[in-house]
């Protein structure tokens, strides 16, 4: 009952991962000779802490956000992967070879596989907000779109995303530029004025992605940070007035990458299961559970026009505006500041 | 044959563990005593220890090293201390408990008060819709409050069907009165039942005493009700406040983000990061805040009083 | 309505309904300014329900209650000049009997120091000089008593209601109580009106009684004549033991226990069956002209008097109770005696 | 002035249904989320009430179709029983040492078993952490879960049972002696059927705080999921309809089980710690 | 010890000390078969200390409790041929009354038609037939106290023990119930002992009694002995009421009241002070040959007897309570008087 039995036993592959995974899990069964257990689990940090917490023992394969990778490494809880098993790896986008090869790759090991990838901006409701040059400033500046915001504002509830939004805005793009963003004291703390003052225009801060979409809907808000998935779902289910927008600052793109424990017993089965979440077949129908694009383009192939135009195809050209999520320099830091920023 | 005899020492075993005091104490104190020296008392002096450590990258405590750094940290900031993040959160989790406390002993008295002394057929209806709420889930109750508030949640968008107002009240939005008012919801039984207990111990006689003495009505509820109910407000108030000062769900739901208690503050640090050391020093705030509430309550009340719920 | 028969307190045809309870069935009786007035009944015939009435906590259903001479209906309790000794005591656990005693004192606005001047002056007449900083439960079950009754007292109320106060003492300290509620009684204005199941403690205590059951008033008057004149035979059997037998009347005269019996020399206005009330120390055992034979079936020594249960020799009579006094032991168990019932003790009701 | 010039009984009145108004309200205010969020879960629109877009029943077909939902149930019903029965022995005993001996820091005792109940979960939760992982070098998990529960579940079944025994009339233990038992069968024939009521009392309690709790788990859990984890991130990731079904059911579940332990017992005199002998 | 006298029950030097408190004193007495033994004492004499040591819940300090003669030291009470009807009566309040009588039965193995028809039968001699399926707390106080002597009879134990089983009746039902018990105490075969500190329900009930004082024993034996004969000052007022005056003797004359006194004919051993109790309804009202005079300065009617407080005309005697049984009403209050105390009356204490 309950915890699963731990990675050991005979062809059992545990995965740690979010919930649209699940739904891969006859695929990956029939294609291998596995059985495939999936947990669902609801932020890269929750994965992270239980692997640290001793669960590493438990799960063969887990698949955070690019920027907890780094600090599986840290902490030593991963092993390499062995690009022979992972043979779709080489088909991903240039870009995110890149990625990989800056984040992942230490002691000239990789050690994670990225799987699908999405960004975020903001969106808005285009029945009440006017067009707009697009800029993170939409989400500081009450008046900017041309019509007063004030209270209609919603950030996410997320140091990272909601602060490097601030720093965008405040132009400190450089410093996302390196293995990991380095802001400094000073920049820190004028994210966290601009911050304090922009609570007052804020309607609040906003868990993640459903809560997004349900919110937006019931009218609660008119603008707010946003991931491009949540409005990609909400244009699949009909509801056609949201608009993404791209800020001129640059889009910051999230990527999920799968590991695999170093305790895991079963290490070559475990990267043959993540092999499968990025074969086109199965990453189309990754892509459609979670509104978001694979990391590999020959997904396309298995999807509709229609699809690809939402998040099928994505042009190389705009991979390469996007900041990807990297671990921060000062993390303590940036969390006093979100601390004080929360209770201001 | 045999299994009479090994019956019969078996009833005699259990006979004799009750032979001496100290086997008597043994069986029954025994078990709980290690249960809760293992389950509680090890872990808080752990976390209290943990407090003065430090934790390094790998997440690994740092042992032999003493220091007051993380409570230092607690209260760094460019600023002075009190406009520290803990700090703030602190004083906010003071004042968002105290104003919940007090509400809740004002809604819950007069309801304890005719609960005890009306009694019939009526009474074990009222009794069981109040208690309803206090068996339904915590975290139901603060959902249902996450429905109710909100720019267009229940209460608004009532309002506005109503045309009452014309926008949503921001009152009526996510924030410290829907934080309160999710508090006083959750503990409001804690302190009903306190009171109860208390009231109907009380011998309503004394009452028509104080009454028949040349007091008003108000006269009897203050000179009499009111100390004799001492212990059940005291403990009702503990057992509402302390709660309160520790809650995440609820200003998890209903703050929206834009009301930061301590225990969202700790749940943060201690999910994004592990920071057990800091947790644990922040979470001393809130152990030693009970300790002094509770020191407080035994100057006016026994143990034996809080034993209400 | 002045000098010594001014009525303090005046129940006019009072009513009281719970639902369907109808726990006072129309009352009517006055107590007069300075007497000690006693509301006797068993269990539940209403009591404590008219004690309340008076003193403000029930509404009457029907009826009204004067008090002073005009309808109290609209007075609450704390605005009445009445005052009650409860039951229970009922006195303020929290405060020390300085303060219970000087409540009333504090809500019509005395004075402190005249307040603690007066409370210490009405402990002392309850005998309790140096108890104003005790608190109640570090007193004696008599002590705390005579603080309810200084704390009702000290308000020199027009009347002083009590609503069985002696029950829950023990004999000896009930014995006691009483004879100083007495004498307190003596050296204060007011009335007592005073509610007990306990007909002794009423007959020993009461200028006038009235006897209530089941709601009703079946006989107000001084406690001898209550005891030798009861108006039904349910007084008779509450106020005192009594042998209550069956007996048909002839031409004015009262035979009871059939053709055995013999003739009680009671003059009874009605013809036919009556129920006759003797009372056990009304039958003397005697050598000659007796009226009944009998064997002795129990003795129960009291110490000061012993009864005896008689088994009359013929049919017509049940068992009878008989009462001596003292040492006399004129029969014992299991012998046959000879009684008399003496002149003027029967009294007769009609069925 | 204007108080004064009100009859007496005017005045009682009006204090009378004050008195009662505000006890209504208070009745109002408990009741009227529960019951929003009952319409709600049969409303098309699950968020809001207005507008309003028609009554479903598709909110409970995809809440009872939902597996890992369901599953989560289990795990909670699993947790809070076997958490219940262990506090409910442990607490059993503990209330005999306390109400039948003397022993030395007795008072100590009794605050420090109270503690777990008054704790605010976050830091029994954090507390159980770290001591899980650094110290006994336990994963957390299942197990983890059901140690925290079952020390929180203590004081809930402790004091129910020490009130009863406190007002439990010995003499009719030594009635039973008396006529001829000895003290086993005395405990089994007269204490413990006596007792059993608030037994029951203090293992429903225990079981429900163990049920309901979603911070101490939170914690604790690992990565399964319980009843209130899954309903924590139903409500952070928006499932409206499916929590709205869930809780409307959990209601009434507990509604039905309540008013069965209601005719059956004194519960209310539990709760309220001072139950009459019956 | 064989016969009627034989010893069942038998107290040598008991001693029982808790801590630093002696609740029982070294008391010795003996309970034979068949009897109605009382013992009675004020509250906190060590009554139930004593009652629960002879039924074995606790062992004496110093001292032997023998039991048919044989040390009972060690047996415990379930072993023991003794039962109680508790104080509070501690009827199991989940079983029905059918259970909480068979439960002796049960235990000591009798088969379960046996048990009912046993049981049956002595619900039907304490008039409770047809309760059988009840639970206790469907019934009155009277008939719960009925179910437990059942419970405690069905056993036919050799000795019954009553623990105050009365004291929370009201006074109709203490009487009634009171009857049974003498009656029942005959109808069956076992030793009844009762304990009591209500000194006229022991007196009323029982063969022989002894009087506990302080956790001392003061007295053993039938009622009218120890009323009429007391022990010592403590028996004369705790049994019945009394007047406890000083007196001295001198060549073998006690005389009370000093100077204006009189000579109280009993001869006495002892030269010097004593003291003298007499009995209010030994002193009788007189024309001639009065012992003293005095006024009535108080007077509580009683329904069958009538009691005088009298102040005596002289210095040496304080107030005196005289009691005049029926009708007499020899002197009225305010009124002077001429009294005689009754020869042999007067019984004179050492001091
Ligand atoms: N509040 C009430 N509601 C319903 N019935 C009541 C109420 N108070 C009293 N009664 C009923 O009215 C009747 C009279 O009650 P009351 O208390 O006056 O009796 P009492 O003479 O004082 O008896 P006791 O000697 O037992 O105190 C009883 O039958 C009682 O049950
Ligand atoms: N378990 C005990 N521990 C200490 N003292 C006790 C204990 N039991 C009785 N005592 C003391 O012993 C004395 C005698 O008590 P006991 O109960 O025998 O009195 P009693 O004659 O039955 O009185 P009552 O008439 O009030 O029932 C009292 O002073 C009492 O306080
Ligand atoms: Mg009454
Ligand atoms: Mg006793």
């Amino acid at each position: 009952i309950g915890g699963g039995g731990g990675g050991g036993g005979g062809n059992t592959i545990n995965i740690l991962t979010w919930e649209e995974y699940a739904g891969l899990k006859d695929e990956i069964e029939s294609n291998l000779d596995v059985t495939v257990e999936f947990t669902k689990s609801t932020s890269s940090s929750k994965m992270f802490s239980s692997w640290q917490a001793g669960k590493d023992s438990q799960y063969d394969i887990a698949v955070p956000n690019n920027n907890y990778v780094p600090k599986m490494m840290e902490a030593d809880l991963v092993a390499p992967v062995p690009e022979d098993t992972v043979g779709n790896y080489d088909a991903l986008y240039d870009q995110f070879h890149q990625f990989a090869d800056q984040q992942f790759t230490s002691g000239g090991d990789l050690y994670g596989v990225p799987v699908r990838f999405g960004w975020y901006g903001y969106s808005y409701n285009s029945e009440n907000v006017p067009d707009h040059e697009e800029s993170y400033a939409a989400l500081f500046e009450p008046e900017y779109t041309g019509t007063d915001l004030s209270g209609s504002l919603i950030m996410y509830d997320n140091h990272f995303k909601a602060m490097s939004a601030a720093a965008l805005y405040l132009g400190y793009g450089d410093a996302f530029s390196g293995d990991k963003v380095t802001l400094s004291q000073s920049q820190i703390d004028d994210v966290k004025q601009t911050m304090v003052e922009q609570k007052d225009i804020l309607q609040g801060y906003i868990a993640a992605d459903p809560s997004y979409i349900k919110s937006f809907k019931q009218g609660n808000f008119e603008l707010g940070q946003s991931g491009r998935n949540e409005i990609v779902e909400m244009w699949t289910n009909g509801t056609d007035w949201p608009k993404m927008a791209t800020p001129k600052e640059g889009s910051l793109a999230w990527f999920e990458s799968a590991v695999v424990s170093k305790k895991s017993e079963n290490k070559d089965l475990a990267w043959q299961v993540v092999n499968q979440f990025i074969a086109p077949k199965l990453g189309a129908k990754l892509a459609q559970a979670g509104y978001s694009p694979s990391c590999n383009p020959n997904t396309q192939e298995h999807l509709t026009s229609e699809q690809n135009d939402m998040y099928g195809a994505i042009k190389p050209s705009r991979l390469e505006d996007m900041i990807p999520f990297k671990s921060v320099e000062n993390e303590d830091a940036w969390l006093s500041a979100w601390e004080e920023i929360k209770s201001a | 044959m045999s299994s009479e005899t090994s019956s019969r020492s078996l009833r005699q075993q259990l006979l004799g563990a009750f032979e001496t005091r100290r086997s008597r104490l043994s069986v029954t104190l025994g078990p709980s005593v290690v249960w809760l020296v293992l389950l509680l008392l090890a872990p808080i002096m752990f976390m209290v220890t943990v407090s003065f450590l430090q934790v390094n990258d790998a997440y690994q405590i740092i042992w032999g090293s003493p220091t007051l750094s993380n409570y230092g940290a607690l209260f760094a900031g460019d600023g002075p201390f009190w406009e520290t993040a803990f700090f703030q959160s602190l004083i906010l989790s003071y004042k968002l408990a105290a104003v919940t406390t007090v509400l809740c002993l004002v809604g819950a008295f007069p309801l304890a008060y005719l609960l005890a002394t009306r009694g019939g057929r009526t009474f074990k209806v009222v009794i069981f819709l109040v208690l309803l709420p206090f068996f339904t889930m915590y975290l139901v109750r603060a959902y249902s409050w996450y429905l109710m508030f909100g720019p267009h949640g229940v209460i608004n968008s009532t309002l506005l069907k109503l045309g009452v107002v014309s926008s949503p009240v921001a009152l009526f939005g996510y924030g410290q009165l829907a934080i309160v008012v999710g508090l006083v919801h959750a503990y409001f039984p804690y302190m009903l039942l306190s009171l109860y207990a208390s009231l109907d111990g009380i011998d309503f006689s004394l009452v028509e005493a104080a009454r028949d003495l040349g007091g008003s009505r108000i006269d009897a509820l203050k000179d009499v009700v009111v100390p004799l109910t001492l212990p059940g407000i005291i403990s009702g108030g503990l057992f509402v406040f302390v709660p309160s000062l520790g809650a995440f769900i609820t200003p998890k739901f209903l703050g929206q983000g834009k009301v930061q208690m301590i225990g969202q503050l700790i749940e943060l640090r201690i999910t994004s990061q592990y920071a057990i050391d800091y947790g644990s020093a922040a979470s001393m705030f809130i152990v030693i805040s009970i300790v002094v509430a509770f020191l407080l309550a035994f100057r006016y009340v026994s143990v034996e009083d809080l034993g209400g719920i | 309505m002045s000098g010594s028969a001014e009525a303090l307190v005046e129940l006019d045809g009072v009513r009281k309904e719970y639902g369907d309870v109808t726990a006072v069935d129309g009352i009517d009786f006055t107590i007069r300014r300075g007497e000690f007035f006693s509301l006797v009944g068993p269990s539940g015939c209403g009591k404590t329900t008219t004690l309340r009435m008076i003193s403000g906590f029930e509404r009457p259903t029907a009826g009204t209650v004067q008090l002073n001479g005009a309808d109290a209906a609209d007075v609450p309790p704390n605005e009445r000049d009445t005052n009650l000794v409860f039951q229970h005591l009922s006195l303020f656990p929290h405060m020390t009997v300085g303060e219970n005693v000087e409540y009333g004192l504090k809500k019509s606005g005395v004075d402190a120091d005249a307040r603690t001047e007066k409370s210490k002056e009405y402990l002392s007449l309850v005998d309790l000089d140096g108890y104003y900083e005790r608190k109640p439960n570090e007193l004696s079950g008599g002590q705390q008593q005579r603080v309810a009754l200084a704390r009702a007292l000290v308000n020199e109320p027009n009347v002083l209601l009590f609503d069985e106060p002696l029950s829950s003492l023990d004999r000896k300290l009930r014995k006691q109580m009483q004879v100083e509620l007495r004498q307190i009684h003596e050296q204060v204005d007011g009335s007592f009106f005073y509610v007990t199941h306990d007909q002794e403690v009423a007959m020993t205590l009461s200028d006038r009684m009235a006897v209530l059951n089941e709601g009703r008033v079946e006989q107000v008057g001084p406690p001898e004549e209550i005891y030798r004149e009861p108006a039904s035979p349910f007084v008779a059997d509450f106020i005192g033991d009594t042998n209550l037998v069956n007996g048909t009347v002839n031409d004015g005269t009262v035979r009871v226990g059939g053709d055995d019996g013999f003739a009680v020399d009671d003059g009874a206005d009605a013809d036919g069956d009556v129920t006759v009330s003797i009372r056990p120390e009304d039958i003397d055992v005697v050598e000659t002209d007796w009226d009944f034979a009998g064997e002795v079936v129990d003795r129960y020594f009291q110490g000061d008097q012993t009864q005896y249960v008689v088994e009359p020799a013929g049919e017509g009579l049940g068992e009878l109770t008989v009462v001596m006094q003292g040492r006399q032991t004129p029969v014992e168990q299991g012998e046959t005696g000879h009684f008399r019932v003496q002149s003027d003790a029967a009294v007769v009701f009609d069925e | 002035m204007s108080t004064a010039a009100l009859s007496p009984s005017t005045r009682e009145r009006a204090l009378k249904y004050g008195l009662y108004g505000t006890a209504a309200l208070t009745m109002v205010f408990l009741w009227t989320p529960l019951l929003v969020m009952g319409v709600l879960s049969f409303a098309e629109n699950a968020s809001t009430i207005f507008p309003f877009q028609g009554f479903t029943l598709a909110n409970y077909t995809a809440t009872l179709a939902d597996d890992g939902l369901l599953r989560s149930v289990s795990v909670s019903v699993q947790i809070a029983t076997i958490s219940a029965v262990i506090a409910t022995v442990l607490g059993v005993l503990a209330a005999f040492g306390l109400a039948r001996f003397d022993f030395p820091f007795k008072e100590g005792y009794r605050t420090f078993a109270i503690l777990p109940m008054v704790i605010p979960g976050i830091v029994l939760g954090i507390a159980l952490l770290i001591f899980f992982r650094t110290v006994v070098g336990l994963g957390t998990s299942y197990l983890t879960v059901i140690l925290t529960h079952s020390v929180y579940g203590l004081p809930f079944v402790l004091l129910p049972v020490t009130a009863r025994l406190y007002s439990f009339d010995r003499s009719l233990e030594e009635a039973a002696r008396d006529l001829g038992s000895d003290r086993l069968e005395t405990f089994r024939e007269v204490t413990l059927p006596i007792i059993a009521p608030s037994v029951a009392a203090g293992f429903l309690f225990a079981w429900i705080r163990s049920f309901e709790d979603f911070i101490r788990v939170y914690f604790v859990k690992g990565s399964f999921d319980v009843l209130t984890t899954a309903m924590f991130s139903m409500i952070k990731y928006g499932s409206a309809p499916k929590m709205n079904a869930i809780s409307t059911l959990i209601v009434f579940a507990i509604a039905v089980v309540l008013a069965v332990a209601m005719n059956a017992g004194n519960v209310s005199g539990y709760v309220a710690g001072n139950e009459d002998d019956e």
